[in-house]
């Protein structure tokens, strides 16, 4: 085990599967030269060279296609984008290009292709600038979308992702990139796609979130557990296809839910979850689910403002509260 | 034998090198053929249309088949060809059988996307064809991706992308050509200009014509071509994809042609005077070229009419095969959502949407 | 009551309030001399000339944003998408700049839009063209979207939708536009946005539905009926803000819901209003939530197949059954 | 005084009618001093930002201050001016209150856009100023729009439109000079031509240099000005707009420029050499101007400690009020997302997301 940032343990992923896999490259804007505007490709230009390091003008929309097309051919495209919510630009590209055309060519294109780059709010970027796209990337049908939480996830599931023969949504995330953690060091530490993870064992409600919400929830379990709250935390990793099972074990045990994820509510991946939940497991449920979401508001400037808006622990307390009365 | 027209790898040999190389005879013949397959092809598409068994959008490239054959007759085998909608023309031009090519519009599981993709969305991997798409100008990126893994992988091969004049006012084209440019990709981009975007007149969508004038922009080679040629396409074609292939200098081309059709079946197609279409079909590629073919005596009046005879019978027993074959079904559908992990271990993937009892 | 196509009620609502105000300015591909890819406008050039009707290039993203600086500078603009699938190539318009400037600019502009064109599959266009992107457009916290089923609705809720000071996703079909129906004839007939209707009244079970939908609805209500199965059929209209209190008091008397949505089914617009009932209504409800959407699966072309991919009445009775066991 | 530069209405109808004209005394002045009120204004910005009372990014415009400066000079109280991110410079020149201004950084609800937008979303409804737009090339289609809407009202009003040479690469700026130049709309484009975006260097990002042939491509009218001549701008931009108003004739310009500090406060700009930048700061526009003024009598060194005095006093009063302003709240928050209803019964908004009890 190595002590690294969620930043370095993305940064070890690309460099070790650019390493095993020529085929794999590196697309973006300021990925290479500039090390990445956050730093998650440093160093990656120096040791693979420019052919597989590509810095981009401002052309999502050119560079995204350009990345569907090489994977046509054969190559296994990682695409950076400098902010998920850029990715607007190029969504045709992404949603109807990369999403549909293997289904309508009956299946003869792979598309072993890897659409990265930070997600969400909290940074008091603006509205414009802080977009949490997993539920819309989620609805796409032939999409996978994962979202970690932890370093050694970060490594373990974007090499998968890489390794993935499908398309893949990974969602990072500005306020994730300095988390520290403990990271495997074999070469071959793989993630598996689709599996959750119990943070802490509890038996009075289980709490999901994924990616940096999985931290406010860990921030909210400081007060829960004061307060003998015994909380089931999930942290989710992959939106879709999500751990349905894990679930589903962990709420027979708490007959409780509380969803946790940071876009907004109307129609987010966790009203998935909620509908499957009611759906599958009626019985189960001793209290209605509770979602603690983005609230309806553009992200706003003013920092506390922006803090109220997201999900906060705060309000995962107050939904735990509720959800237990 | 007119089922499998692409052009022999010994006919690119020998006339890849030189574009000003006189054609020989039996090239001509196979330019030719093909473009009276084309022709036929689609006219008994119109009829199926109309007859309800083929569905949906169906955009016909009646009038624009010199463009279709002279590309396909330009490049090798191991060239990608990719294109728009209006995809049948280049997709027999390919070669790809017409029994496929008539499934497909059948929505049949047989044809060149299993049923699943429709006139607008033929592809075929084998014979390089990267389809077929729909969404005006997508195909520009995905044509310069190509050309990037090329090169990437060392090959000495090049893309060629067709769109359409409406295209250019979409800004990926223009994204792309910065980038292909920039990085010197072996890739030349054709404009089919048909003067027309659906119902509206060029004039009318784009300041800065001509078309080729784009390339200015970019620091790309430009041509204008007559597309209505067949052997000044092919010819000039081949100049680009040299120049694209060996010299890293990407091209535009600007080929003006006309649809002699609606834009797509479901188009009363009012925008334009009966004077102006029949103006246009003077200029009819397949005509101009037979009367050239026959003048040269490479042509005559029997060869004609044994050559429409075995196309008849090629668009016959295609249309026999659509109809005979099996529809896909959901298990299909679901199969070739994603492809199989040979890395990874496979997540499962629950079919959301069921109604699970 | 005059009797009206669908189209034709679209195409007065267009009209009426072109003459109303001659700030409203109407754009889009073929929307002038062609009267319309589905003959929408038809007419509406030869009234109101080419400084109203506007015809454009293909350049989806360029006159989004001319209508959102149109709309900042006090025009009241309606943009056509010749379909709701090629709004992707402009959703950086639509989704930031139509969607967070005025929040963004504290308050100060106004943004009186409305994005309307046809949308949904079923017409065997292809997976790139069939796209319903209602729950997407529903996701941003300052649109307002509408998707009505009948002629009346359709042309009340699109004058209201121009009416409206915000921007209105309006999603029409094209399996819509030749449904014919009962239009009041006066000038002002508003439908009210934001509230649902009954539209059978029943007592054994709620079935929820929009546009298209509503149509796949009533064709297996009579089968339900045959069966003896008394449904209340609601008819959304709105699907964003939508009638919640008219869904709470029609179960109130069934306690059983079925939502049908034409949507990709991962994080859809009814499974939004599932976690809203179930967590509001949470003991209310006899059985779990039942939804009928579109498989997970992109559309394909074969005609037989994406029925059988697209919520049909045999899924919606199925759906109804096993609600009610 | 300085508190509410904006060049009056006197001024402009003096000197719009002819670019040529030499300008007088206190416009020249006034020229000098709002330039030196946004480099004052910004190095104030960046001590705040390194104090973290200003947080997310934050875009310095210093060395940049002539264009903003110029433009503004150039155009009149109803004409409207757009641009990008970098908007604390033209937001300024446009005569916005350096209180609302340094407010806004503050996050506080007293600021130009109530602390929702911050420094990338600066915003004044009243002073034609449209924004502040993050998303690169945004703001292109939007002042289309606004010319549109200007042309359509029949107005004599042009609109003005900065974006970087970044920018130049996203397709949408293409779409819209198709636009603009096809319908000829009464907007200026303006590429402020820093020579990098971000950490890329122009050379690695855009074919077809330089910039303004762009504008061939749309048969557009183009020119080329130096963006560190506050004089030439003015002027260049004034023949522009003219051109835009009165001709029908959209314009596109690229003024070459060079921003000398990182492109925002976290970068750590070690992509160019510090003899590249020392070497552009020899033509910083301030320096160059206060030295021609200097030279031409208008300015004296007592003039120009007198100007830095009393705009050290305008910023320090904008600081104290943006620190002593309030922060906005939820409530407010709610509030603006939506507009009033003035036509149609006001739907009820339910607070998605709230936790219901
Ligand atoms: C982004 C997008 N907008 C609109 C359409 C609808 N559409 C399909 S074809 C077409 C006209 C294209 O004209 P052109 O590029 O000249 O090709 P042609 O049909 O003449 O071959 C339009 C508007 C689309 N498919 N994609
Ligand atoms: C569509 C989009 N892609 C990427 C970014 C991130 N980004 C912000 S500014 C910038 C550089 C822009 O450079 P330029 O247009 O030259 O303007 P300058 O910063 O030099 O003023 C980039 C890449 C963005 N805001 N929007
Ligand atoms: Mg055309
Ligand atoms: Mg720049």
């Amino acid at each position: 085990m190595a002590t690294l940032t969620y930043r370095q343990a993305l940064n070890e992923a690309l460099s070790e599967e650019l390493e095993r896999d020529n085929t794999v490259f590196l697309i973006g804007e300021e990925v290479g030269e500039y090390g990445g505007a956050f730093k998650v490709s440093q160093g990656l230009l120096k040791k693979f060279g420019p052919e597989r390091i590509i810095d981009t003008p401002i052309s999502e929309a050119a560079f995204t296609g350009l990345a569907v097309g090489a994977a046509m051919y054969g190559l296994r495209p990682i695409v950076e984008f400098m902010n998920w919510s850029f990715a607007l630009v190029a969504f045709d590209q992404i949603i109807n290009n990369a999403g549909s055309i293997r289904f309508m060519s009956g299946g003869q294109f792979n598309f072993p292709i890897v659409f990265r780059g930070p997600s969400g709010g909290g940074t008091q970027i603006g509205a414009t600038h802080s977009h949490a796209l997993e539920n819309w990337l989620a609805n796409v049908p032939t999409f996978t979308v994962i979202n970690p939480a932890f370093p050694a996830d970060a490594k373990g599931l974007l090499k998968s992702a890489i390794r993935s023969n499908n398309p893949v949504c990974f969602f990072e995330g500005e306020r994730l990139y300095g988390i520290q953690g403990d990271v495997p060091e074999e070469k071959d530490f793989l993630v598996p796609i689709g599996k959750a993870q119990i943070v802490t064992e509890g038996k009075d409600v289980t709490v999901l979130s994924s990616g940096f919400s999985t931290h406010v929830v860990l921030q909210a379990l400081e007060t829960l557990s004061k307060e003998n709250i015994s909380v089931e935390m999930i942290d989710l990793r992959t939106i879709k296809p999500y751990d349905f099972d894990l679930v589903a074990s962990s709420l027979q045990k708490t007959n409780r839910l509380v969803i946790v994820e940071e876009g907004k509510p109307f129609a987010g991946w966790g009203a998935q979850i909620a509908y499957d939940v009611q759906h599958l497991l009626f019985d189960e449920l001793d209290a209605p689910i509770y979602r603690v979401s983005n609230l309806d508001i553009p992200n706003p400037y003013n920092g506390k403002l922006e803090q109220e808006i997201l999900p906060n622990p705060l309000r995962v307390i107050q939904a735990v509260h509720n959800v237990l009365r | 034998m007119v089922d499998n027209i692409s052009f022999s790898e010994q006919v690119h040999e020998d006339f890849k090198s030189s574009a000003l190389a006189e054609l020989p005879k039996e090239m001509r013949l196979e330019l030719y053929k093909t473009m009276v397959l084309i022709r036929r092809f689609e006219e008994k598409s119109s009829q199926s249309f109309m007859q309800a068994k083929i569905k949906g959008f169906c955009h016909l490239s009646i009038g624009q088949e010199a463009i279709a054959v002279g590309v396909c007759a330009a490049i090798g085998p191991e060239d990608v060809v990719i294109t728009a909608y209006r995809d049948h023309g280049i997709a027999l031009a390919r070669g790809i059988s017409p029994k496929a090519c008539m499934a497909e519009l059948y929505g049949k599981s047989t044809g060149t996307s299993k049923g699943m993709g429709g006139s607008m969305h033929f592809f075929d991997k084998n014979k390089k064809f990267f389809g077929g798409h729909a969404i005006v100008a997508a195909q520009c990126p995905i044509a310069a991706g190509v050309a990037f893994a090329q090169r990437y992988l060392k090959e000495n091969t090049v893309t060629v992308c067709l769109l359409g004049d409406g295209a250019v006012n979409q800004g990926v084209f223009h994204e792309t050509l910065n980038l292909v440019s920039l990085w010197k990709l072996p890739v030349v981009y054709i404009i089919e200009n048909n003067q027309y975007a659906m119902g509206t007149e060029i004039h009318r969508s784009t300041a800065g014509l001509p078309l080729v004038k784009k390339s200015v922009a970019y620091d790309m080679a430009g041509m204008v071509i007559d597309g209505m040629n067949v052997e000044e396409v092919r010819k000039k074609v081949l100049e680009a994809a040299n120049l694209a292939r060996n010299e890293n200098c990407p091209v535009l081309i600007e080929a003006r042609t006309y649809r002699f059709r609606g834009h797509s079946m479901s188009d009363p197609d009012t925008y334009r005077t009966k004077e102006e279409i029949a103006e246009a079909k003077k200029r009819d590629p397949i005509a101009l070229y037979s009367q050239l073919l026959l003048d040269q005596g490479v042509l005559t009046r029997d060869l004609i009419a044994q050559i429409d005879k075995e196309i008849k019978k090629v668009i016959q027993e295609a249309v026999q095969y659509a109809e005979s074959s099996p529809e896909p079904d959901l298990e299909l559908a679901r199969k070739i959502c994603f492809a199989e992990e040979d890395s990874i271990e496979p997540p499962q993937r629950p079919l959301y949407g069921l109604i699970v009892d």
